[in-house]
């Protein structure tokens, strides 16, 4: 490959190119906000040009948009979409299982990949009311693999949620089954400073890969459970200089990545 | 009929309003801080991503329950309003009804359909689900499947902000449409903010276009502007500074207040307000260059 | 794709195939015609009002099983075809699945949904509800209130004529909408007959009009006057003649093959078809004034 | 007023009258086809001017189309139409409630107003097979009131249908409340030779009036049970010259009323 790696990069831009490579070609994607927006421009540009992006707002586009947003709402993100429909028959669609991959962010995530965004603490007198699940509750229930992303603190990784807002692994194994839930579960967290995934029998998380710089030990030391290392767990590839060339020219303000 | 009027006959204390459902667009800000300035108690809101506009009305203490999918600002995260509300109880206590985003579009689907609930495969084994007043899980009787019965939701009342609608009370709005059509279906009536009020003809010119009929409507209201900070797809975009400064002004009860007087108020309606904003930081909204839907033939 | 191509791939032997979405507009005839010059077998039929197209493959031998609202001629009456079927068992015996249109809409929306039934209201005492195999009386578990439970439709493929659509799959349709937007999500996949294909630009220059996203997409076919003798909005009007033509040809067996044989077996395809029914009686029924929908701006 | 009484008339015609008689001025009215449709274009232009009409393809109408139409999906019914929406979106106002008024035809209807449009005879082996529902059954389920229309011959008013496509009053008195029906029922069956109502208790049929040239008596010998006499029956006040004029308007060649 032509590609030149490159140390310049900022942790934001390694999760959208670690997210991007989540993406396969000819995907459909719940897309959401943020840094999966960054991450579902780049895969279309490099390695998953047939991938096609849902939002929750009734959205399909198979080009992502030619302007940032900061909403999936905004106008550049309609203009051009292939499908402008209402948010219950693009739901529909997923809860069929029309989704490959789904991504949600979240405040805190546990052994089993389950995400809290609603209550800290007790949810009739919450620490920190969060905002709720959007669709995140709805994209992890039904896609058919989900991607977490959010930001690397101890904090963030309790042994278990205090409230389970999308379902992960539930206590792990088959609960996904138990409770009903057609199909799907977390398959990696991208995290400011790793990459985990999810052992096949147990559903519990381990550590994939860790980010240029860090280490098994940080990714140990900054979880709030004694984290599984994969047998094959190793250093995170650094972006590419196209990869980075194409981030920023998505997002030159780096309103996202910086 | 004016904002004030439409919100004075349509929206009494201890309604239950549906707002904000097309998600991040085309949010009836005019019509809330008329809400707001009428002093309204007990309403229970309903909608999915609400953005800022709950916030506020948290915040003026218009509010009494919510049910919604996300209450925040979408662009900056948490809204003050919303967490003081909930962890502190102030101005006072609220009861929250969680909900996804698929879960409050099913229910107003099955208000919609006039039907009790309607089933659903999401949020099996979510936290949501778990002694939820309006959510129970229910095996279903054809093939043993698990789900969820969504209860029906009715509101008294969907405030839906347009591009144009007519004096009979049809409108055309267009893109991303969220949860418009499930909303002003199962809400008893409709109130339409419009950037433009049209002739009849132009709303009959494209009737696939009409989000509802018009006997579901209970006021039109010209409100050019009417959803900004929100966009209007083909008229304004997204001020996402706006949001931001929110967020920064509502961070304690005092520079809420504050900046609920200044931007709400002491505002007498949305031509006053657009005049506060000013002129160039409304201009450099505007839409940049047009994009035109190709031409439709309903021709006989 | 041709419509040789798309029947031969998508359509096999013992599918269940959705037509006649729309009611009485847009019904594939085309398609329909093909199906039964590739001798199809065993298929089941689903759609809501089906007009003449259901009665002709039904007397081409070509179907298994009915699950449709209402069966015949719609300016005419009883389709000859669907009473020697049910009443004699010619030329085979069909199994029928008595609906409304109502709750095969409903029952098109469950499959789209992901969920194994919508409850219903409609259809408490009727005999259509009585054994059926898809419809099953079940209080709400919520409150109690009387309902029937509507199994999901889940067609194998819904063939819908429209009025343009690109290479990529997506379509613009519009008028009278019926069940199309249902079974297009229902379906597994989708077959588009067009009177037009356009450059993906005139689609995605007004992503509201577009039925369903690309990827539930089968096959798209350019077939101008595809939906003859039914009508399409802004394109030709409906041949009333043809149904009342086909009336009287369809009255017996003997009469009923002469038909086929002149106006489907030995027609090789739609070109064919239009040029045999003669340019004067095909201009005749062309759309005569254009009634362009009011612009719609999609600008940012 | 003005208008002045012409015998000139035919059968179908004075039903066009009858039938638009039913429409109050501001209802919605779920219109379907043939004799209804100028049924309610004529209403529109004389007592009820603010009356809307639906159609099961998806339509409300605040005017009547232009031209006559053969089907409720021909092109001119769809032109200056309020809203083209899905059948289901429609029907679901339908079971909210929203239609005062729903007009149906059938093949045989019964004492207690029950509608048979699918099986004359054994429904494995019928004798005639009928089109079906389509979406009578749903306008009879739902409508706040029902009409029917159809012509009258003994055969088609047996005492008991073989199968109800269309749930009238069931077996009378208040059948529909125990089977769930949410509302409704039959008010009005008006006939080639006479308009009937139904009793305020039982739920039974009752002739309300009969048509010039018809009787009480004549009325009678064609219904298949021991046809009830309203206490206030008269003979059906003839047409308008007003009334026709606008029928043959809308039917200059009397397709549907010739």
């Amino acid at each position: 490959m032509a590609q030149h790696a490159t140390p310049d990069y900022t942790p934001q831009e390694l999760m959208v190119v670690c997210a991007a490579r989540e993406i396969h070609d000819g995907e459909v994607v719940f897309v959401g906000m943020r840094l999966p927006l960054l991450a579902f421009a780049l895969a279309k540009r490099t390695h998953a040009p047939n991938a096609v992006g849902l939002f929750e707002n009734g959205l399909v586009r198979d080009t992502p948009s030619s302007e940032l947003l900061l909403t999936m709402g905004d106008a550049p993100n309609i203009a051009g979409a292939e499908w402008a429909t209402r948010t219950g028959a693009l739901m529909g669609l997923l809860a069929q299982g029309f989704a490959n991959l789904g991504f949600v962010g979240g405040a805190e995530v546990d052994r089993f990949g389950n995400l809290n965004t609603s209550y800290i603490g007790d949810r009739a007198h919450p620490k920190v009311k969060l905002p709720g699940s959007g669709g995140g509750a709805d994209i992890a229930s039904l896609s058919g693999r989900l991607a977490i992303i959010l930001a690397h603190e101890k904090k963030r990784f309790p042994e278990h949620v205090s409230y389970v807002t999308s379902p992960g692994y539930g206590d792990g194994g088959d609960w996904r089954a138990r409770v009903g839930l057609p199909r799907g579960g977390p398959a990696a967290v991208i995290k400011t400073r790793a990459v985990l995934g999810f052992t096949a029998d147990t559903h519990e998380m381990e550590l994939r890969t860790w980010h240029p710089g860090s280490s098994a030990e940080d990714a140990r030391a900054n979880t709030g459970w004694d984290l599984r290392i994969a047998p094959d767990a190793h250093e995170t590839p650094l972006p590419t200089a196209d990869e980075l060339r194409i981030i920023r020219e998505c997002d030159p303000q780096g309103f996202w990545t910086r | 009929m004016t904002m004030a009027e439409a919100v004075e006959r349509f929206v009494p204390d201890g309604s239950s309003v549906a707002m904000g459902l097309a998600l991040e667009p085309l949010i009836p800000f005019a019509a809330g801080h008329e809400i707001i300035r009428q002093r309204r108690r007990n309403l229970t809101l309903i909608g999915p991503i609400s953005d800022i506009l709950f916030d506020q009305l948290l915040g003026a203490g218009c509010v009494a329950k919510i049910a919604a999918a996300w209450v925040g600002n979408v662009s900056e995260g948490l809204g003050y309003n919303y967490r003081r509300a909930t962890e502190q109880g102030l101005p006072h206590p609220i009861t929250v009804e969680d909900h996804s985003n698929y879960s409050i579009a099913l229910a107003l689907l099955a208000g919609g359909l006039g039907v009790p609930y309607v089933p659903m495969r999401s949020l099996l084994g979510s936290d949501i689900a778990r002694d939820h007043p309006a959510i129970r899980p229910h095996d279903s009787p054809l093939d043993g499947t698990p789900t969820l019965l969504v209860s029906a939701l009715r509101p008294d009342v969907a405030i839906i902000h347009v591009q144009r609608a007519d004096a009979a009370g049809r409108a055309h709005v267009w893109g991303g449409l969220g949860v418009c059509e499930e909303a002003a279906l199962a809400s008893h009536g409709v109130i339409y903010t419009a950037e433009e009020i049209v002739p009849a003809a132009v709303i009959l010119s494209d009737p696939n276009r009409v989000l509802a009929p018009g006997k579901k409507t209970l006021a039109v209201v010209h409100a050019p502007g009417g959803a900004h900070p929100s966009p209007v797809q083909g008229y304004y975009n997204r001020d996402h500074a706006y949001f931001a400064e929110y967020h920064e002004r509502s961070r304690t009860p005092d520079d809420f207040a504050t900046w609920l007087r200044e931007q709400v108020l002491d505002v007498p309606d949305r031509a006053a307000y657009l005049e506060r904003l000013g002129a160039e930081r409304w201009q450099a909204l505007a839409r940049r260059a047009p994009l035109l839907a190709a031409p439709v033939d309903y021709g006989v």
